[in-house]
């Protein structure tokens, strides 16, 4: 199948594509714990205003959220300047901002599976921790966070997923820059752009789920794996 | 991050729809000065509005006047660098490859042409070739009688697959687009006066620090470039 | 080693208003189903925050909600076997054991490890997962995992109900090991008269969320009163080891002026031991029974009797100090004339007093 | 009315092979933790589907591994009480017992449903949701569940284990009803010698997932062989209820020869019943005692005498044709001389035949 | 707040936008259940390309997922072609085409929430369900899915959130025709595509932000309402 060998610059494109999701799966993953410990254990005010702020990226078109990302993080957006400034973290037109993209549109999906996984826990294990001298801390190491893997696992796969797929707040944020900010996802909408453009689009699309199938087939293995150490036979 | 020296490449922010052509100039360019470039294509509005907020970009190719317009607006483009850089025709496609070519004029009666079927072209407020084929066919006077039938398209390589496909029996697209697809037929070309100019504008960016993006800009209005622009059916302008 | 506990709380209908003290060693729990004896212990685990309430460990103010103190749960360190089990289910048995000595720092030698594990009987499943255990097995594992977790105080509510006679009655000495070197206080909850007989130091009788009868076991089981099931009822008889039968297995508890044989050769001579008596067990006679198997017959004079219920009595007899109860049917009770201040003989078999 | 189980089974390292047969009325399944009681029946249940096996009820064959047959679990309508309740958390108790009666189509009468609730005391509970229950509480609502089903076969997995004794004396007589008047074959595994010598037909003993021994209750609990605990030597005695002493509210049972008074008006004269006689119960005497309270004194001989074990002896009397057995100290045997052939008398308490 | 007075044509696409989202959120439920039971709990051969097909509208870009819908749904589409031949069941240029774009961009996320909810049920009570006389369909009916309930409620949340901010799949499949097609997030889209049109997008969005969270907080509080019978105190 010679017209599936890669371009250089298509392969580029993977590695920047897995690089961009495991990049935004990863680094969205406690901020999610988070937010999905305090929407489903927390009382406090402004829940449903987190609740809301959480589901945004989906509410909105990819393409607003692309844009309020590039106003808030581009260079010249309040909090792209104080990071850039601070912390030397700049997002606009790096890879970097792919990955925020795509963690930011990946956020509600992780949020809500780990929530649900959470609301599961039975807390009567979380008491019988703490009655053993665990302290909160140590009873959600130890008890809470494995008992919530397969929500965490759940919710890293759609992450991944829908970083491999993102392309509308991506482009919008950082634009469609080879090497830097061109994943496979832009690549594919680039092809479909002009004539001709199909085979290419069709070769990307068809190796975009091949690597997304081998590592949804390598998640939920471990993730299988794991379900068998918790509650064998 | 922001190219300081003239040993960056040039970045060009340009229209989807050039990829094609701006490939193989870029590639010629390359051959040529041996200098590589970088180019980002995506929606005119995303490119207009990334570089309003301080993107790389050296060159701006947009798909229409109005975004470019909206960075001149801003000094955001150098507006001694601006030119009006390809033209394009909307076409009339079909989806049957043997369908009779028609005269588009005023009082053409597209309504009957589509009997129940829909025409497929860009979205009409926000896709330029949907602009450019709204004011056609009102100009013509034929707007009213199509105006619910119109299906607007995210992108003219929507339009146009909507078109092949046989979802609709007739689209409107740019000619540069009608002529890659063995799928449809070319059944009319709108009159060049029916609708505003259609034109991709370029323009240098006004925070552009690449010394060969003068050079470049030069080349992307060469005659070599001009062959390249014209295989994929643009118009070169000027 | 002194416990009180002093608890007032509304869980939907149900209303817990307790309070009840105990000299550390084994506090007995009693009470019939549904009574409040597991939130009553959740209370002094801290896992249900009383509406109002004092805790006072050793001295140690544990919770008072007048002065909003409330200790955290993991920093009690109240050790608790939990009425289900309750073991972690992504850990091994091993790790569930290992649990709480963790964080018990100093933590209990690995011998006390291997000592727990034996009693147990738990050895061959260390590897296993929780869900593959039986219902008896989570249970002690459970019993296990609380007792290494080295804890000030040890909650168990029922810890025992799952488990057959053979390996209750490997527990319970351990449990009273425990007791008495340990000194860590107990709270125990059970229906078994016996296994509260022989364990607890206090017993305290719950009823609809209050306490209806608290204070020493010997007080509280020998009472007539209907405290504790009437088809309980017996004494509870402190003594001193007198002296050990080696040859026959049997150990000689003095009681007062009486002397009683027990099996089995228990504790060293000199010691206290506690003695159940159920008045199911205990025969009365009129004339001195002679060529009989009963090895304790104690001469005594009969103090009360309860009023008939279902055709039985329950009959109050003083052996030289030593009140011991036997119940008997009415007919036998008029048969031999049994009223206050006669003189019987109160017959009481010694395996009967094995449990 | 029968019940025929075989059974081949590997789970992980654990191998159940066991096989027994009943001729309906209770079967107690009896054996230490993890023995296997709760993988038996679940292989009954279809829960658990064996390697090899085959289940016979009343003739219809229900499973046979070699047939490839298996009836699904929801047709067999064999009712289950589990060792852990079970109870559906999003139903309230009261649609919690409905569950099983919805699919019994003709279901229990509305008087049944009454009564079964009125015998577990759980009329207060119906509109709560079960993780508002008590441990005991959670038990009597699956019993009821199970109950109310109308199954043709009810497995009762240790279903009084957390109960206290007041409220099994009260399910306890209820079971003998649905044992006898429905004639509901009930397979019921419990740790307690006195719930099985009450309610079974047949004991099956499990060990390490084999069938150890496996008889009629009087031979199972009888046998002196440590086939059940030792401690709980003792005889089950058959006999027919002679007569009413309705003053003294005792019942007279007639046992081969002899005559045993025992507590309460239990079934009417000419029926059938079953007595438990502990050997703990039983004291031993060379000469008729006089003026004792114990209203049973049987005449008979010593059969045979067991080891002595732990400073303790069993002996088995032949009084009248019933075997009765005693258990005596060894201290006591050498001073009463007792060997088999000599003539002695069986003491037994009326009130020790209550449970 | 004089701007933010609706044209008629916004309150339709309002109206549309609440259609298909309902629509594409309960027309999916039966076939998300199917599949995450399947995946929860079947053994067959293909599963694992049963789930990477669900993952499918996830992992490519929206625009090629739109592409293959009208490719297989379109009028002379196979599927589509048998669908309206049949069951006289339209898609193109069509609201229901909008509501099945919808459907299938939700589809991969209704079925992991549901599947999460799935593998945490706690298969002894179905088994108890089973002795007590009830058919794998009653007991199905009866106590996995009222089990399961905070699971869809999740998954139904999710997907009714990503129809509201789905455009891409749906402008590429049935295109953008007001009263028919234009959901508010293709209105929005096209707003962001001229210069200027900034105001309107925001307009539009803040309606679909709180239309979504009005929607969002109903569900919370039906879901709390329901775990709190499920789960009292
Ligand atoms: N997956 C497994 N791997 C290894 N052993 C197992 C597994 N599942 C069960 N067992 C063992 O099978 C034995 C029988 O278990 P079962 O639950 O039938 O015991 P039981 O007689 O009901 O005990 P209990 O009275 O404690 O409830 C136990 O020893 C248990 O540890
Ligand atoms: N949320 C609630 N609403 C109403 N009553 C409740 C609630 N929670 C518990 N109860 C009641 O409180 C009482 C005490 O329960 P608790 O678990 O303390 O009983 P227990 O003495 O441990 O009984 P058992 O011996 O059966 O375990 C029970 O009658 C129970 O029904
Ligand atoms: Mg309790
Ligand atoms: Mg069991």
């Amino acid at each position: 199948m010679d017209w599936m060998a890669l371009s250089d610059a298509e392969w580029t494109a993977v590695r920047l594509s897995l690089r961009v999701a495991t990049v935004a799966m990863l680094s969205s993953l406690p901020f999610a714990l988070l937010a999905a410990m305090a929407l489903a254990r927390g009382r406090f005010w402004g829940k449903s205003v987190l609740n809301g702020l959480v589901h945004m990226p989906l509410i909105l078109p990819p393409v607003v959220t692309g844009f309020v990302l590039l106003i808030l993080f581009g260079r010249r957006g309040p909090i792209g300047a104080f990071l850039a400034d601070n912390f030397g973290l700049v997002f606009s037109f790096r890879w970097t901002g792919a990955a925020l993209a795509c963690a930011v549109m990946g956020f509600p999906l992780m949020v809500r599976s780990i929530r649900l996984s959470i609301e599961a826990v039975d807390r009567k294990l979380e008491d019988a921790a703490a009655t053993l001298g665990a302290n909160p801390a140590w009873v959600f190491l130890t008890v809470t966070l494995p008992l919530i893997l397969p929500g965490i696992v759940a919710g890293m796969i759609l992450s991944f997923a829908k970083a491999m797929g993102e392309f509308g707040a991506t482009i919008t944020f950082v634009s469609n820059i080879p090497g830097e900010t061109q994943t496979l996802s832009a690549a594919i909408y680039s092809f479909t752009q002009v004539p001709g453009g199909d085979a290419g689009a069709m070769r990307l699309a068809i190796i975009s789920i091949v690597i997304s199938m081998a590592a949804l087939m390598l998640s939920e293995s471990l993730a299988a794996a794991a379900a068998r150490r918790t509650v064998a036979a | 991050g922001a190219p300081a020296q003239g040993e960056e490449k040039v970045t060009i922010f340009a229209a989807a729809s050039l990829k094609n052509a701006l490939d193989a100039i870029n590639a010629n360019w390359k051959e040529e000065s041996g200098k590589e470039t970088t180019a980002s294509y995506a929606a005119s509005s995303a490119l207009a509005k990334q570089i309003e907020q301080g993107a790389p970009a050296d060159i701006f190719i947009s798909a229409d006047l109005a975004w470019m317009d909206y960075l001149a607006e801003k000094k955001l483009i150098k507006a001694d660098t601006r030119s009006n850089l390809l033209g394009n025709r909307i076409v009339l496609v079909s989806a049957k490859t043997d369908a009779d070519p028609v005269e588009i004029k005023p009082g053409l009666d597209l309504a009957i042409l589509l009997g129940d079927g829909r025409l497929a072209m860009g979205a009409v407020d926000s896709v330029p070739a949907g602009k450019y084929g709204k004011a056609a066919l009102e100009k013509l006077g034929i707007w009213p009688t199509v105006a619910e039938k119109v299906a607007g398209a995210e992108s003219v390589r929507a339009a146009l697959l909507l078109v092949s496909r046989g979802e609709a029996p007739y689209g409107i697209v740019y000619k540069t687009d009608a002529a890659a697809d063995p799928g449809v037929k070319v059944v009319g070309t709108f009159p060049e006066d029916s609708h505003p100019p259609i034109i991709y504008p370029i323009a240098i960016t006004t925070d552009s620090k690449n010394a060969d993006a003068d050079a470049y800009l030069e080349f992307v209005k060469s005659p070599k470039a001009a062959a390249l622009f014209e295989t994929q059916g643009f118009i070169v302008l000027e | 080693m002194s416990l009180e506990v002093e608890a007032r709380h509304r869980i939907g209908s149900f209303v817990i208003d307790a309070a009840f003290r105990s000299e550390g060693g084994v506090t007995a729990l009693f009470g019939r189903s549904g009574s409040g004896k597991t939130s009553l212990i959740n209370i002094i685990a801290g896992l249900l925050r009383p509406d109002a309430g004092r805790l006072l460990l050793d001295g140690d103010l544990i919770a008072d909600s007048e002065k909003r103190l409330f200790t955290p749960i993991h920093r009690r360190r109240f050790g608790y076997v939990f009425q289900e089990a309750r073991l972690f289910p992504h850990l091994s048995v091993r790790r569930n054991l290992a649990y709480g000595r963790w964080f018990a720092n100093a933590g209990k030698s690995a011998s006390e490890f291997a000592k727990v594990i034996e009693m147990l009987g738990i050895g061959d499943l260390l590897e296993r997962r929780p869900s593959t255990l039986s219902g008896g097995e989570r249970q002690r594992v459970a019993v296990g995992r609380a007792l290494l977790a080295a804890p000030r105080l040890l909650l168990m509510d029922e810890p025992l109900a799952a488990l057959d006679e053979a390996r209750k009655a490997e527990i319970l000495p351990y449990l009273e090991r425990l007791r008495d070197e340990t000194k860590v206080p107990i709270v125990y909850v059970s229906h078994s008269v016996a296994e509260v007989a022989r364990l607890a130091e206090r017993v305290v009788v719950v009823e609809n969320g209050r306490v209806k009868a608290s204070g020493t076991a010997a007080a509280i089981l020998s009472r007539p009163a209907d405290a504790i099931e009437r088809r309980e009822t017996g004494a509870l008889i402190e003594g001193v080891v007198d002296s050990h039968d080696v040859g026959h297995r049997l150990t000689v508890l003095r009681a007062g002026e009486c002397l009683i044989r027990i099996p089995h050769l228990v504790t060293a001579p000199g010691q206290r031991l506690r003695v159940y008596i159920a008045g199911r067990d205990v025969m009365l006679a009129t004339t001195r029974p002679e060529g009989i198997s009963a090895l304790n017959v104690l001469q005594g004079t009969i103090v009360d009797l309860s009023r008939t219920q279902e055709g039985s009595v329950d009959v109050r007899v003083d052996c030289g100090g030593t009140i011991i109860v036997a119940r008997i049917t009415a007919l036998s009770r008029e048969a031999l004339g049994l009223e206050p201040g006669k003189p019987v003989h109160a017959i009481i078999k010694t395996v009967a007093l094995d449990y």
